[in-house]
């Protein structure tokens, strides 16, 4: 039989999908649902002077991840890491930010294996810009770079479309706004490690009570020469507050027509198994209506 | 000149432009002014009322971002036999893919002896159909006796025919006993009306004509009728997506229509799966233990 | 009527006291038209691994396919079994290699990982992922599939932490069918899986059929 | 404007195409066979995009072909709908997808089990005891719905069948010709939809074949040296 | 960067586009109504919101008509105000001239006309009446933008109506809840005011915690019929801790009829 859709040699995206989504699109409207993260995330460097405490960035980040108007995630990871000394927050299209974060994070460590030294953040900074540039924003990821290296502490923006930014304060996301209020009215150099994560907590706050976009939780992170410090869930102002009534049902509320049990345990001494056996112990047929669905022997292969 | 601008340009004023209460009584119940505008009914000022319509609301969830969703999708039968006049419809008003509603009355009793029912547009079915029970009313005070269906269904659809391009959606089945025995008219928003014995209205209606058709004929008994109505709608609500939760039954008869009674159209398809196994069953043993019928 | 609607069907999932449950309902649509009632959208990986792929029928079972042949090649160099963790970054990455021509899935995953040396008592897991693969690990439920809406209501209402398995069982079965009941394109049937560390109890439901 | 249906009994399953070619309003011809024998034990009934339904309808026919000819066995129906059905979703991917719905029937000689796959242009399969495709779909599922039983014999099934046609040419605008086969562990035969008792056409053939071969296999046993040339029918695997 | 394009897809725009004459907004918010033997409550939160901005933690969605109805109005907030404003005018030539209060199942049938009017231009406007019938029975009515209504034992409206509507389902309704022989299937409808309060407060935390436009405030409209007790919300320990008590007077003479405000603080992310 002709061999199609054999496993795509060349590594990164297959865009084989992309001509039947075209295809579909034009028929169907095709869009698929991707979560997007609303987001307040903020960065802003504190310490030297005569703070007393040793130059360093502080990154916030909120934690509610949504798909249009309903609340995906009330509790999801935005400040990803990329080296020990540097992490990114990220906005915008979640898996983008992720999987950006992750590419990034693994060629840095490369990088600095192959250097024998530590990266810098504008490494970090630039790689993320060119990869974004070359797919023209269609990769959907609002970066806020912060870290410490040989050079001291560093603060980056990066666009999806690739434009970067060097600034002593930024805010990134739906609940930026509200949060740069907070920076602009209340920013100095060389704050105190205390006041930067109280001033970080304040703005993260404030997206996150005045942006439908952000929410539930406070993330923090303080990076120094020394290393990374990472706060989650530093403020959790939001908690869900107890159920005035209780909804345990009844057992037995539910009707239900058929009932299979697979035992797990067998009686004699458990053997591993090596590779996908077809009959699995303890498994009993599982009658299905004539013309038996996928699932059952007759449909799709039940191969546990 | 201001006479003529009135008379030509369509009032636009707003639903209560003079304050008298008996502008307000008559509010909206459709006797268009003189210059043919649609009197009480608000217009928006645009120069293509129907393109602004439909880019706000969404009737057949064509139209996603529309804000207005409007409730659509429904199975309605209604067929003439020996015995009257059987009306079945379902029950589900959807807006989208979310169930708007499960208990939507799709039969409106217009009067004790004319019966409406309604697909596609909710409002305009209820608000046309109640404007109609009084137009008939109207009719009986002042002729003595009470109007046909041929006539009561020709009300609906001249007044709806003023509307047609305006947006208005509506697929009704106008039933009644007069003096001619049952009669059914089907009536529609795009003006079409017409005489017949059996209609289905709806997004299932192939459906219930799949099962209507093959069991149609003009002498069913009475009970033989309902069950042919309860069954079509019952086919219906279970393969459309957009009908179903409960069937709701009618039967008009000379002396006005009867309200059979509104069963739950989920539990009428598992009784209707049993029967057959049971039927299967009995036939089966039928065959095997009775007397063996020729087979050869 | 989006391409995710397009056949309809709802998965949903949730955490139990050392047990998860995963269920869905059986029905494949055609647009308005039910096709067939016995289209089921959970799988087994392994014995304590299940997961659900509501969307567009096609990719249900080319993923399918595809997911089965990544796992079997997982199987052969790890000569074990995979974890439910691992397995959904295994899918989310096999999501997001195709990011501009997506599967138009919402898959949701749950399972509790074979107890080992280094993690003896290991916890409840549940996870869901967009049609690109971002990961989403709750705490109490995950939800997908055209009644994503309807799910989230109900679950958020009707769910409760540690509850037992058979208290599981009434509570994700309430969701699903209360939430189905609401959704036009969803229901036609439901099955339920819920998966302790040593059995699996599968039940067929008694839903609507209209 | 396309119908077909499919129905799976106790030890058979039916399957229906309409025999209508044309371009937009324009019917070229009404006897058109749109049911393609894939096996001695398999079909499809297929219809959609014109062009492409009668490339893919042989791609697929010279594919199993082959199978055949490679394996000894033809492919059995489950396994059939995998590889169709992969077909039709790799395809979809591609630049210029077939846009081809079909009903595959087929009989399972290995347990006598019916079986009956719908699938559409998009490589949806859905394993169902009846189905129908095109504007079947919309006018005779319900019929189905009620006349169906499990385990139905072959009468019945024909019956059925007969009311799903009805329905379609009672209701539809195009009034559609039907031809229709019969799978079983015999194989494939034709379905006279006009005959008062198809099915019992059917039997006859099947009696008088059966008749012809013992009456053969008697004549090269009876008179060894008269007729040695006389090749021994080859035993038709049924 | 606040917002960026969702997709650089161009959208399938099904109806052609009109020159830009878009006089709509949603507000979000959410509103909900259910019916007891001899009381209804008709509850709404108090958040309004545009696009990914709150627009005020409080405004009011939930009006008082007369001493037995109460009304609910949800979408667009202008088109909301507006229609109340004319209800309640409509309300007021009503009392001069039949000298009484218009009774819940009519005024159903003139906010029907009011909406049909502007069948053409129609208020964004999802609106729940509830309220005591002139039996004394709790009533909720439930209307579409352009009219269609219906009465009703429970229903939610708005931007989370189709969290709230299943959970609903199952817990005023029963659906999909089977009893044992001996334990009657109780009948929906006439739930006690304690449990039906709590249910309307789970259903706004829960659609809270899923939906973004929900949140800030929620007000509890009950209105209890002719003489009944009032111990059951009024008395110590009746209501959950962080719900506040009013109660309202009488807009006209006064029928015996009372009307009491629940209000309890949301979450405000």
């Amino acid at each position: 039989m002709a061999a199609t859709g054999v496993a795509p040699n060349n590594i990164g995206f297959d865009f084989s999908n992309y001509a039947r989504n075209e295809f579909l699109g034009a028929r169907l409207g095709a869009q698929a649902k991707t979560t997007s993260t609303g987001t307040t995330i903020v960065g802003l460097k504190y310490g030297g002077g005569d703070s007393g405490d040793e130059e360093g960035i502080c990154l916030g980040a909120d934690t509610r991840a949504t798909g249009g108007p309903i609340v995906a995630d009330k509790n999801c990871e935005k400040i990803h890491y990329l080296t020990p000394h540097i992490r990114c927050c990220g906005a915008g299209t979640a898996a983008d930010t992720e999987y950006v974060t992750n590419l990034i994070s693994s060629n840095l460590e490369l990088h600095s294996l192959s250097q024998g030294r530590q990266v810098r953040v504008v490494t970090a900074m630039t790689m993320l810009k060119q990869y974004l540039y070359r797919y023209q924003g269609h990769v959907g990821a609002y970066l806020v770079v912060g870290g410490v290296d040989s050079t001291g502490p560093q603060l980056f923006t990066v666009h999806a479309h690739g434009s970067t930014d060097k600034l002593p304060y930024v805010t990134m996301g739906s609940g930026s706004l509200a949060a740069m209020a907070v920076f602009e009215s209340a920013y100095k150099e060389h704050l105190t490690k205390a006041e930067a994560i109280a001033l970080v907590a304040r703005a993260i706050r404030a997206g996150v009570f005045n942006d439908l976009g952000s929410g539930s939780n406070v993330d923090v992170s303080v990076i120094t020469k020394a290393g990374t410090e990472t706060l989650r869930n530093y403020e959790t102002p939001n908690e869900r507050g107890i159920k005035s009534r209780d909804y345990k049902f009844r057992r037995g509320t539910t009707a239900w027509l058929k009932e299979n049990v697979r035992d797990l345990v067998v009686s004699e001494e458990v053997k591993v198994t090596m590779g996908a056996g077809k009959a699995q112990q303890g498994t009993t047929d599982r009658p299905v209506a004539v013309g038996a669905g996928p699932g059952g022997e007759e449909g799709m292969d039940l191969d546990a | 000149m201001d006479t003529l601008v009135a008379q030509l340009a369509p009032s636009r004023r707003g639903d209560e432009g003079s304050s008298s209460t008996a502008e307000w009584a008559n509010n909206g119940y459709g006797n268009l002014d003189a210059s043919g505008a649609v009197a009480g009914m608000d217009v928006p000022g645009v120069p293509d009322p129907l393109a602004f319509l439909s880019m706000h609301t969404d009737s057949m969830s064509t139209n996603p971002q529309a804000k207005i969703k409007l409730a659509h999708g429904t199975t309605t039968l209604a067929f003439r036999f020996k015995g009257g006049i059987i009306v079945a419809v379902d029950s589900r008003a959807t807006a989208g893919s979310y169930i708007a509603s499960g208990t939507v009355k799709k039969v409106i009793e217009i009067n004790p002896y004319l019966l409406g029912t309604m697909a596609g547009g909710a409002a305009d079915c209820q608000y046309w159909e109640t404007y109609l029970g009084m137009q008939c009313r109207l009719h009986e005070l002042r002729n003595k006796e009470r109007i046909s269906v041929a006539a009561a269904s020709k009300i609906l659809s001249n007044l709806v025919y003023q509307y047609k391009g305006m947006g208005l959606s509506m697929g009704t089945m106008i039933c009644g006993w007069d003096k001619t025995g049952p009669a059914l008219f089907y009536v529609d928003s795009d003006g079409q009306r017409l005489k017949g014995d059996l209609f289905s209205v709806g997004s299932g209606s192939t459906f219930a004509y799949g099962v209507l058709d093959q069991g149609y004929k003009w002498d069913l008994s009475d009970e033989e009728a309902q069950e042919l109505g309860r069954r079509s709608i019952v086919a219906a609500g279970h393969r459309d997506a957009y009908s179903g939760n409960t069937v709701n039954l009618f039967h008009v008869r000379e002396n006005g229509w009867e309200f059979i009674k509104n069963y739950d159209l989920s539990e009428l398809w598992y009784e209707y799966e049993e029967k057959k196994k049971a039927d299967l069953a009995a036939a089966s043993a039928a065959a095997a233990g009775g007397v063996p019928i020729d087979v050869e | 009527m989006s391409i995710q609607e397009y056949n309809g069907g709802s998965v949903v999932a949730m955490v139990g006291k050392d047990c998860v449950a995963i269920a869905c309902d059986l029905r494949l649509g055609n647009q308005a038209t039910g096709i067939a009632m016995n289209f089921e959208k959970v799988f087994p990986v392994n014995d304590t691994l299940y997961y659900g792929l509501p969307g567009l029928a096609t990719d249900v079972y080319t993923l399918r396919e595809q997911l089965r042949f990544r796992v079997n090649m997982y199987r052969m160099k790890e000569e074990r079994e995979i974890t439910p963790e691992t397995f959904t970054h295994l899918l989310s990455s096999t999501l997001y290699e195709k990011r501009f021509g997506p599967y138009f899935l919402e898959p949701v995953i749950a399972g509790i990982a074979p107890p080992t040396a280094a993690n003896p008592n290991p916890q409840p897991y549940v996870s869901t992922l967009d049609s690109i693969g971002c990961i989403t690990t709750p705490k109490d439920f995950a939800v997908a599939g055209t009644a994503t809406d309807k799910l989230y209501g109900a679950a958020e209402g009707l769910w409760e932490p540690d509850l037992e398995p058979e208290d599981l069982f009434e509570t994700i079965s309430q969701t699903l069918l209360n939430a189905v009941d609401r959704d036009a394109l969803s229901g036609w049937g439901a099955i339920v899986h819920v998966i302790t560390k040593d059995k699996v109890i599968t039940r067929t439901l008694r839903s609507r059929m209209d | 404007m396309e119908c077909s249906f499919g129905i799976t009994g106790k030890d058979y399953v039916l399957l229906a195409s309409d025999m209508s070619a044309g371009r937009s309003i324009l019917q070229f011809k009404s006897d058109e066979n749109k049911i393609k024998e894939l096996g001695p034990h398999l079909a499809m009934a297929y219809g959609g995009e014109p062009g492409d339904t009668n490339n893919f309808a042989d791609y697929i026919e010279r594919n199993m072909r082959l199978y055949h000819i490679r394996h000894h066995h033809a492919l059995l129906p489950h396994a059939a709908s995998s590889w169709i059905r992969r077909s039709l979703a790799d395809s979809i991917r591609s630049r210029r997808p077939y846009s081809v719905n079909l009903l595959l029937a087929g009989f399972d000689t290995t347990d006598d089990t019916p079986h009956l796959y719908w699938i559409d242009y998009l490589g949806t399969k859905a394993v169902v005891p009846y189905a129908a495709h095109g504007m079947g779909m919309h006018v005779s599922l319900s019929t189905m719905d009620k006349y169906w039983h499990p385990n139905q014999d072959r009468r019945d099934g024909v019956d059925v069948l007969k009311k799903a046609i009805a329905e379609a040419q009672h209701r539809l605008s195009i009034k559609f010709t039907f031809n229709a086969i019969i799978i079983d562990k015999d194989g494939i035969h034709t379905v006279d939809l006009a005959a008062e008792d198809p099915i019992g056409k059917i039997e006859a053939e099947k009696a008088a074949k059966a008749e012809a071969e013992a009456a053969a296999a008697a004549a090269a046993a009876a008179p060894p040296a008269a007729a040695p040339e006389a090749s021994a029918p080859v035993a038709a695997a049924a | 960067m606040a917002l960026f394009a969702a997709s650089a897809q161009q959208e399938a725009v099904a109806a052609p586009i009109q020159h830009r004459f878009d006089p709509y907004e949603d507000n979000g918010g959410t509103i909900l109504s259910i019916a007891g033997a001899d009381f209804s409550v008709i509850a709404g939160d108090t958040r309004q919101s545009q696009g990914y901005n709150i627009q005020t933690r409080y405004a009011r969605k939930v009006w008082q008509l007369t001493d037995k109805v109460v009304l609910a109005t949800n979408g667009f907030a202008a088109d909301g105000a507006n229609f109340v404003k004319k209800v309640k005018q409509r309300l007021e030539w009503y009392e001069n001239a039949h000298q009484k209060q218009m009774s819940i199942k009519s005024i159903a049938r003139m906010i029907q006309t009011m909406l049909y009017a502007k069948r053409f231009f129609p208020y964004y406007v999802y609106n729940i009446l509830g309220g005591i019938e002139e039996d004394g029975t709790g009533a909720v009515y439930s209307f579409d933008p352009v009219g269609s209504y219906e009465r009703e034992a429970c229903r939610a409206a708005g931007a989370a109506q189709s969290l709230i509507q299943p959970f609903l389902d199952n817990q005023i309704y029963f659906r999909n809840q089977t009893f044992p022989a001996d334990q009657p299937k109780p009948i929906p409808g006439n739930l006690p005011l304690g449990t039906v309060l709590g249910l309307v407060i789970d259903s706004f935390t829960s659609a809270t915690e899923r939906h973004i436009e929900v949140g800030d405030g929620l007000e509890m409209y009950v209105v209890m019929a002719k003489g009944r007790a009032v111990d059951d919300l009024t008395s110590k320990g009746a209501l959950p801790e962080g719900v506040v008590v009013e109660e309202l007077g009488p807009l006209g003479e006064g029928g015996g009829e009372r009307t009491f405000l629940v209000r309890r603080t949301l979450k405000r992310d």
